[in-house]
């Protein structure tokens, strides 16, 4: 059989849902942010995909902007680890959703 | 000159925020004289006024934001025809008026003038400005002014009454400002003196619904059932200088839109909607004077009658001959007048009594004669006696509108009866019969500046009623082109 | 690409993918779902080679797999023991069909349209060096922006955690 | 290969915020008087805007970096209103940062990192240098947010970060497509691509326009992204919250103008998604002017009005087929409203920050008398709230004509509709303040006068005199509105 | 004949005279009030000289308009209100009429008023109030002639209500207004009808346009219908009766002048001004004179039962004045005019008697009265003068008018005849009864102090001042002779009147005849010896037998009539219900409307904000789900 780019961009799509729906369903901040990274991933494995199969005017951006992807991320993660730190000195918890002080 | 007219106002009511706190009570003199001012420009106005030849006169034209490429040209545009230059000496007057009948105030005086400025310097915006988006302006700007004159200085749940009066107007204006900006994007012009020419043929939207928009704000104002249950309130709970001007001033802006607006620019579909708007009228007329009947509220009864009494300019305006056009103008400026000199008298007798409940008064013509025979007066003419101010306009009105609609002009006339019900049995109520001995040493003695609006005004509602040429030639320079649309 | 070898891996590294990646789901320990995204990642690293992207793949073991999941374990230490469950919250139904919908989607995005189709495969030796090349070059204004935002990242991560006296 | 002179040149203003960030941070090491770093970080922006302004003058237009970044008129447009809001935003730390003890190096330095990532989003060409901007912003602010280190303000900034990390994996996503699609990340190129092939790529396309739409939403505080915005607002420091209300949101919008009306303008494109837009400028104005009615906390209410302007200034970028061979109509709508906006918010929330803290409440009934109280305070907020509620003489009236007007010319009269309804239902919440300040009387004492806080004051006092003088005057707001629009002439 | 042509100045004098009066009164004499009284006097009496003066001249010339053209009052493109004197034979008539009642009423009053503290208030009113009355019958415009129609209505609504203090006066004044008003709607309608019609207010271009058959006969018939409505109201005929009555609140000569001699009368006046077009149509013509015959029957009825003397009167004018609309209605122009002049003096004079009576017992309530021939016999003689004259008895005024009346009648339609020829009949009974229980039998009245009716003087049994007197003996001179006026076969008014008609138009115009004279004569005779048999020796109450107790109950009910207006069609139909439902309309469903959207509003905020739960994920799920909405509206709206 022939791979196309339809089955890894399946696959990121898969990937991004599950990312999607831990995101959405873990009460854990941590939890959370594992989803967020998973559809990070998927993005990033879009990418790639497109810069393997479809014509750009140069192949490589996919991997640099890939790569650039990768490196946000990983600041974004040490933020987030970091108040997710704080927060649990201040509250002694780290669940998102006993976060609630602020609504309405 | 205009200019000048437009913001003397203005300057006095800066002045009157320059009052010393500790000679706060000195602040009705510089209100009084800024409003002299402009009353004395605004004459000079009238005098100087040419009726004899056509179009706008007193133009001021700067472009304020031009932006071309935007369709976005804004001019400084003002001018007045015999229409506005009416109106305009109409408003200047009542807030002679009012700032008279505002002597008495205690409250945070320099406030309270300061806006009862603020608020001229709106509506003679309104009636001179002659580019839509300007127009716009000046009309949202008395609404700061409103706002906080009623619920400041008002009475009863007013709050409530200025907030309804607010949103009410917003809703309206705003509606009114998406059709303005259809409009000028169709002719690509907000320049009412190049707009009267222009024949709008098609818009983005049905050129019937935006008729309506543009209507929309003006029959707020007017208002028209069953868009009025805003005045009732707004005019109860306000102080009775804001009341002379809401009813006196305010409400023109409505029928004076229409007029100046929706009719010239789009007189065909004005003209498709002129029997709709004539049935309204009607309705107005009826359901306001009925209603009218029922209050026990001596300031929400005259309220009512104003519904009912502005239903007649919507019958004239929906005429759409010169005949009914001229009649709506003239109510416009009679009832102003009028009602004015009634609320005027309602004011006072509140200051005397200190109850506007009408079962609680009685016999009052033997404690305050002055003000029983004034309120007559005042009665007589909003009645459409003749001989005085309000019945000229009323009639011509009548006849205007007959030729076109027989059932709602009908209608009308049937309602200066129900106008004669309310009102004799509101003076019966009030004034005549046993005096209760409630009253008995009630004999507050009239204060020249109570007096002396009373008499202005009732000397002019006399003298339009039996010479109103005087008035009419001048207003027709302005009536005549907009009936020749048709 | 349709030599059987590639097919297969294909398949099996999508499964792990995609398997791991629904193991973090359902696993009541957060440690095991730590696990699970840690193989999710090497999964995708895999998937990365198979798309002859070598040098992202590198960083993908390295960033991911490495030091972000780390940093999560670390961060779940310093927390105790009750708090380090895995459960889900009210949205577990919801969040399902929600994420159903969003997956669909985008494969329906994906599958109904026509790309223009290349391959381009270069060797593993290619990519670095045209990185490299890219990264100084044609993105160097992004490169120094990142370099920003790491510098951004590391002032406040130690501005927030750092005790104030 | 890159000419780096030029490009750093055109980069300047950039440079110039980001280098003062760098030196303020330096400078925090050494024992001095805080306040010299505020003084620094408002040079810094005066020079950044400065230059800027002379970059224009001698015409040192072009693209830098290998098409990545641009400078134009649009960038300076928006690189000058940063510069600006971002000093105001200064001024009003001053006091607010001592009062709350905030570390001020790095808070200052955030905020100038933060600026250079807005200045960044509005020049970059390119989705990838986009993207990073994007982030650049995002980060600095995340930990703006948090940056009061108090509960409300953490639980603030994990809520902002992690609602922004989804949505930036959106706006990836929707990139990755185009990408995809159109074989290119530069702006241009991706319009060249659509204009090529859209009938094959079309459902990438669209998939792309959504995403990217709903990912910027996060910025523009927008349905859907928007229900972060009341609670940030109300968990983070005051004067961040002015910051992301009008900073982040301005920038957003340079954003979205950029790619859609760059990357996606083609005719074909734009027809269906100014319906997208428009409809979610509605929803935005209509679900933020409810929530708005029943609050009580002066942050929150401004949280939930700003997803309302956010609505009222998508009416602009939806009236994107109202141009001329001159310049975009809707484009400049949009910046005239951001900018007024721009004003009028900052106004609002220094006012608020002056207020406050004095009343040491953000709860409207609080302020219940103060308009005789404390006077010129009061005057000031009420006067940016009558510019909000678009009413003369301030400039919001302009912002809100000018807008209806440009979706009028481009045939949304359904659109025009909906807001103007709106405005009716907006002038509820912000006159009730203006009511309560003026209306009611005061229960309780007033604590005493503070020791006037100069910077403040002068920032609440150039706020107030703007919303003022371009209300009387607006025409150099529009006019400069106008030309920043002229690269998206059609 | 005696003098030369009257000059338009002068006529315009005729009106203005009274008017400079009101305006000096309210200017200067207000200060100084006993002079307000001469002050009218003068004024009124100039009106007279010149009224006279304008009579002799129309009978110079035959009676035919001087035709003084009108001056434009304003004009509104096709619309041109002009004001101008008609000056013919009506006119001239009607303005002796008038200007004579006036003037001797204004010095009866000044007697009668004399120390009420509205002295001066008082002849203000009857100043404007003669100064309308005249402008009315001058004017030469419809809409002149509805103005003062209007302004006239108001001086009654004024003076009815001049003791305003009385609950019972300021009922009766609004009562008035408000009933005659209703009748004015059709005066207006009919106005704006036929100016739709012909453009054009000219009274002397309708009759032109009318007669050359340019006006559809609808609308003509309508337009006549409409001003006849009008009269119906003011000249109070059934069904808009009931306010005549009432008003006799007000002060004595106030009835007499307004409510008996001369503003009731304008009705009749406007139909006889109208009369060439009236005549076009003979079903119209039916309409007035059915109207009137029931009238007159209908109110002497009631007049035949009051115990009150002012409401005896009242109900009589209102009779009498059916009398006239009938005489219209079969054609008998001249005629009517004729009853309308000698009506004026005979009924003025009674009811300065019955003023008289009442300055003397300090009531109006005939049981109360008797034997005042005695102590009054000015008083009773001129009463007496007055009562035969109204109930037509050879050779008084009375009897030539009403048998020209019955004559013409006689020619026109027997029904009508049989009508008139009952009301002679009624006439004379109740004209006598009223006598009789005054004058005759002995006084019943308390002479101590109380029973303080009229405006409040206590008892003093004598003769009335002079002022008073003097104008009763005045009056009855042409209430004995005013019938010489137009003696059948001599002529006199006939003359003057039948000139000012515009040519072709025929009035009836009719033989004497002693049989009708003799037949009348005797029905009025015997009414009077049955009013003398039941009343003549001072009983109070006639024994009536049992079987007429239900009828006499009703009629002293006047037909339940005004309690059906009052209470049921007015107060409880139209204030209670229909006002009670669209007050309840207007709050509840409009304004609740208005409400109903802001609560909306606002609970719609209150619910969304519940959304707003503070929860991150729940944000994250909107978020996604919007996304959803968004991807699929764009492709349902994307792909046709």
């Amino acid at each position: 059989m022939e791979l196309t780019v339809e089955y890894f961009l399946t696959v990121s799509a898969a990937l991004f849902a599950i990312g999607l729906y831990v995101a959405l369903s873990k009460r854990n901040a941590v939890g959370v942010l594992m989803g967020v990274e998973l559809m990070l991933n998927s993005v990033n494995l879009t990418f790639i995909a497109f810069s393997r199969f479809t014509p750009a005017d140069n192949q490589i951006t996919g991997h640099v902007f890939a790569l650039f992807v990768i490196t946000v991320a990983a600041a974004e993660a040490a933020i987030a680890l970091a108040l997710a730190v704080v927060i649990y000195r201040l509250r002694r918890t780290v669940n998102v959703d006993e976060l609630n002080l602020l609504r309405w | 000159m205009l200019t000048f007219i437009v913001f003397s106002p203005l300057v006095g009511a800066l002045l009157c925020l320059l009052v010393p706190r500790r000679r706060e009570a000195d602040t009705r003199w510089v209100a009084l004289a800024g409003s002299l001012v402009t009353m004395g420009a605004s004459i000079a106005l009238l005098v100087l006024f040419d009726k004899d030849d056509g179009g706008f006169q007193f133009l001021e034209r700067a472009t304020w934001v031009n932006s071309e490429g935007a369709g976005f040209k804004l001019q400084y545009l003002l001018g007045i025809d015999g229409l506005s230059v009416a109106l305009v000496a109409l408003t200047a007057l009542l807030t002679v008026v009012s700032v008279l009948v505002s002597f008495g105030i205690t409250l945070r005086q320099r406030e309270y003038f300061f806006w009862l400025l603020v608020l001229e310097t709106g509506i003679l915006g309104v009636f001179t400005s002659l580019d839509l988006i300007l127009f716009f302006i000046f009309w949202e700007v008395e609404l700061v002014p409103m706002y906080m004159l009623i619920s400041i200085w008002g009475t009863g749940r007013r709050e409530y009454s200025a907030l309804k009066f607010v949103l009410y107007t917003i809703a309206g204006s705003s509606l009114m400002l998406a059709g303005f900006l259809i409009l000028g994007f169709e002719a690509g012009t907000f320049d009412m003196t190049e707009l009267r020419n222009i024949e709008i043929t098609d818009a983005i939207v049905p050129l019937n619904v935006l008729f309506a928009l543009l209507i929309a704000a003006f029959v707020v104002k007017l208002p028209v059932f069953p868009l009025h249950t805003w005045l009732p309130d707004a005019h109860t709970d306000a102080p009775t200088a804001v009341s002379v001007m809401l009813a006196g001033v305010l409400l023109k802006m409505g029928g004076y839109g229409i007029l100046r607006i929706c009719i010239t620019i789009m007189p065909a579909q004005a003209d498709d909607w002129a029997l709709g708007l004539a049935v309204f009228g009607a309705i107005n007329v009826i359901y306001g004077a009925i209603l009218t009947l029922r209050q026990v509220d001596l300031k929400r009864l005259i309220a009512y009658s104003s519904v009912s009494h502005m239903g007649y300019v919507l019958i004239g305006a929906a005429a759409l001959g010169e005949v009914g056009l001229m009649g709506a103008s003239l109510q416009m400026v009679t009832h102003g007048l009028i009602t004015g000199l009634l609320f005027v008298m309602v004011g006072l007798v509140y200051d005397r009594t200190h109850t506007r409940q009408i079962p609680e008064m009685s016999g009052l013509a033997v404690r305050m004669p002055f003000l029983a025979t004034a309120m007559v007066f005042a009665g007589l003419a909003s009645l459409g006696l003749p001989g005085l101010a309000g019945f000229v306009a009323e009639f011509t009105v009548f006849i205007g509108a007959f030729e076109r609609f027989e059932a709602p002009t009908l209608l009308g006339v049937v309602g200066v009866l129900l106008a004669a019900a309310y009102i004799l049995w509101m003076i019966q109520r009030v004034f005549f019969g046993p005096t209760s001995e409630k009253w008995a040493d009630l004999d507050a003695p009239v204060q020249w500046w109570e007096g002396a609006p009373v008499l202005v005004l009732g000397a002019l509602i006399l003298v339009l009623g039996v010479y109103p040429t005087w008035l009419i030639e001048v207003m027709e320079q302005g009536v005549v082109p907009i009936s020749e649309r048709f | 690409m349709d030599d059987l070898g590639i097919v297969i891996a294909f398949w099996t590294l999508s499964g792990l993918t995609v398997g791991s990646a629904l193991l973090i789901v359902v696993t009541r320990n957060i440690f095991h779902a730590v696990l699970a995204l840690i193989v999710s990642f090497l999964g995708v690293a895999g998937l990365y080679v198979l798309l002859s992207a070598d040098f992202i793949a590198v960083a993908q073991v390295l960033v991911y797999a490495g030091a972000v999941s780390v940093l999560m374990l670390f961060a779940l230490m310093l927390t105790p023991r009750q708090a380090r469950n895995n459960a889900a919250n009210y949205l577990e139904i919801p969040g399902l069909l929600l994420s159903l919908v969003i997956g669909g989607l985008i494969t329906v995005a994906a599958v109904s349209t026509d790309w223009a189709e290349v391959d381009d495969d270069r060797g593993f030796d290619a990519t670095s060096r045209l990185i490299g090349e890219a990264l100084i070059d044609k993105w160097v204004l992004p490169f120094e922006i990142a370099a920003v935002i790491l510098l951004v990242a590391m002032v406040g991560a130690i501005m927030l955690v750092r005790e104030d006296q | 290969m890159i000419d780096w002179g030029e490009s750093v040149q055109r980069m300047g203003p950039i440079v110039a915020v980001l280098v003062t960030a760098a030196v303020i941070l330096i400078a925090d090491l050494f024992p001095l008087r805080k306040r010299w770093l505020s003084v620094v970080a408002l040079v810094g922006l005066a020079v950044s805007a400065g230059y800027a302004v002379w970059l224009l003058g001698d015409d040192e237009r072009g693209s830098a970096f290998a098409d990545t970044l641009v400078f134009d008129n649009f960038s300076a447009f928006f690189q000058i209103l940063f510069a600006g809001a971002t000093a105001a935003v200064v001024l009003a730390s001053i006091g607010y940062s001592e009062q709350f003890r905030i570390r001020q190096g790095e808070y200052l330095a955030l905020l100038l990192t933060g600026a250079a990532g807005m200045m960044l989003m509005a020049s970059t060409t390119d989705l990838l240098a986009i993207y990073v901007s994007l982030e650049l912003t995002s980060i600095s602010l995340y930990i703006l947010t948090a940056v009061a280190k108090n509960e409300r303000s953490m639980e603030a900034g994990l809520k902002y970060l992690l609602t922004g990390a989804i949505s930036s994996s959106v706006v990836l996503y929707g990139m990755a497509f185009l990408f995809g699609a159109t074989g290119s990340t530069s702006l241009d190129g991706i319009a060249a691509g659509i204009a090529e092939r859209y009938d094959e790529v079309e459902f990438a396309i669209i998939l792309g326009i959504v995403f990217l739409a709903g990912g910027f939403a996060f910025k523009l505080a927008a349905i859907p992204f928007q229900m972060w915005t009341p609670d940030v607002y109300e968990g983070s420091p005051t004067p961040v919250a002015a910051f992301l209300s009008v900073g982040s949101k301005a920038a957003g919008f340079a954003m979205l103008l950029r790619v859609f009306y760059t990357a996606l303008g083609d005719n074909e494109v734009s027809g269906d998604w100014q319906i997208l837009i428009g409809g979610v400028a509605a929803a935005s104005m209509i679900i933020g002017n409810l929530l708005a009615l029943p609050q009580t906390n002066l942050k929150r209410l401004l949280g939930y009005s700003s997803i309302a302007q956010a609505g009222n200034i998508l009416v602009g970028v939806a009236a994107i087929s109202a141009g001329n061979d001159e310049f975009s109509i809707g484009a400049a709508g949009t910046m005239f409203f951001l900018a007024s906006y721009a004003i009028t918010n900052l106004g609002a929330f220094v006012a608020i920050i002056l207020i406050s803290g004095r009343l040491g409440s953000y709860e409207i009934k609080d302020y219940a008398g103060l308009g005789r109280r404390w006077p010129l305070p009061a005057a000031a907020l009420a006067l940016c709230l009558i510019s909000l509620t678009g009413l003369p003489p301030a400039v919001g009236l302009w912002a809100k004509v000018y807008i209806f007007n440009a979706a009028a010319q481009a045939d949304l009269w359904w659109l025009v509709l909906i807001a103007v309804g709106n405005t009716a239902l907006a002038a509820f919440y912000y006159l009730r303040v203006v009511a309560q300040m003026y209306l009611r009387e005061p229960d309780g004492e007033l604590a005493e006068k503070p020791a006037v806080d100069v910077p403040l004051s002068l920032s609440v006092g150039l706020t107030a005199l703007g919303v003022v003088a371009f209300g009387v005057m607006p025409f150099p707001l529009i006019e400069a509105a106008e030309r920043a629009a002229e690269i998206f002439a059609a | 004949m005696y003098l030369t042509e009257i000059p338009e100045e002068a006529v315009w004098a005729i009106f203005a005279s009274p008017l400079a009066a009101l305006a000096l009164n309210v200017a200067i004499v207000r200060r100084f009030p006993t002079w307000a009284g001469l002050l009218n006097v003068l004024a009124v009496g100039i009106s007279f000289a010149l009224s006279l003066w304008l009579l002799d001249t129309a009978a110079d010339r035959d009676g035919v308009d001087i035709g003084f053209k009108s001056h434009e009052l304003f004009t509104i493109g096709p619309m041109v209100v002009n004001v101008g004197a008609t000056a013919d034979g009506l006119t001239a008539v009607m303005l002796v009429v008038v200007t004579s009642v006036s003037l001797l009423v204004q010095i009866y009053s000044i007697g009668y008023m004399a120390g009420d503290d509205g002295y001066s208030r008082y002849f203000a009113f009857m100043a404007l109030f003669t100064a309308s009355m005249i402008g009315l019958v001058l004017a030469d415009s419809l809409i002149i002639v509805y103005a003062f129609w209007e302004l006239v209505g108001l001086c009654s609504f004024l003076l009815i209500g001049f003791w305003f203090q009385r609950p019972a006066a300021a009922a009766a004044a609004k009562k008035a207004f408000l009933v005659t008003r209703l009748g004015d709607l059709g005066f207006l309608a009919a106005i704006l009808l036929i100016w739709s019609e012909t453009g054009t207010f000219d009274i002397n271009e309708l009759f032109e346009l009318a007669l050359g058959g340019d006006i559809g006969t609808t609308a003509l018939m309508l337009f006549m219908l409409g001003i006849f409505a009008g009269a119906v109201g003011k000249s109070a005929q059934f069904p808009l009766h009931v306010w005549l009555p009432d008003a006799m609140e007000g002060p004595t000569p106030v009835s007499a002048l307004i409510h008996a001699a001369t503003m009731v009368v304008a009705g009749v006046y406007l139909v006889a001004r109208l009369f060439p077009i009236f005549q076009t149509d003979a079903d119209v013509m039916a309409v007035v004179a059915g109207i009137g015959g029931f009238t007159a029957i209908f109110a002497a009825t009631i007049a035949i039962v009051m115990t009150d003397l002012k409401r005896v009167l009242a109900y009589s004018t209102i009779s009498q004045l059916g009398y006239m609309m009938l005489a219209l209605g079969s054609g008998a122009y001249v005629a009517a005019i004729f009853h309308l002049f000698t009506h004026a003096f005979f009924k003025a004079l009674l009811f300065l008697g019955s003023g008289s009576v009442n300055h003397a017992t300090g009531t109006f309530d005939m049981r109360e009265m008797g034997g005042l021939r005695r102590i009054m016999p000015i008083t009773h003689i001129t009463f007496l003068a007055g009562a035969l004259s109204l109930a037509g008895i050879f050779p008084l005024a009375g009897f030539w008018s009403k048998d020209e009346v019955l004559g013409s009648a006689w020619d026109d339609n027997k029904i009508w005849f049989a009508a008139a020829l009952i009301t002679v009949g009624l006439t004379a009974f109740y004209t006598f009864r009223a006598f009789f229980m005054t004058f005759w039998g002995h006084y019943r009245g308390s002479t101590a102090e109380g029973s303080a009716g009229g405006h409040g003087h206590t008892p003093h049994l004598a003769e009335s001042p002079l002022v008073m007197i003097l104008p009763l003996a005045v009056l009855m001179v042409p209430a004995l002779v005013a019938g010489g006026a137009n003696l059948p076969g001599v002529g006199g008014l006939v003359d003057i009147l039948e000139g000012s008609l515009p040519e072709g138009v025929e009035e009836h115009h009719l033989e004497f005849s002693w049989a009708i004279a003799a037949g009348s004569t005797a029905i009025a005779l015997a009414g009077i010896v049955l009013a003398y048999a039941l009343y003549g020796r001072g009983q109070v109450a006639a024994r009536v037998p049992e079987t007429l107790r239900p009828a006499q109950r009703v009629l002293e009910n006047r037909y339940y009539l005004d309690r059906l207006y009052e209470d049921y069609i007015v107060g409880f139909l139209f204030y209670r219900v229909g006002g009670g439902l669209l007050e309840a309309f207007d709050r509840y469903v409009v304004d609740g409307a208005v409400n109903g959207v802001a609560w909306v509003a606002g609970q719609a905020g209150t619910w969304g904000r519940r959304a707003q739960s503070g929860q991150l994920q729940t944000y994250g799920a909107v978020a996604f789900a919007g996304l959803a909405v968004m991807f699929i509206a764009y492709v349902v709206a994307v792909s046709p």
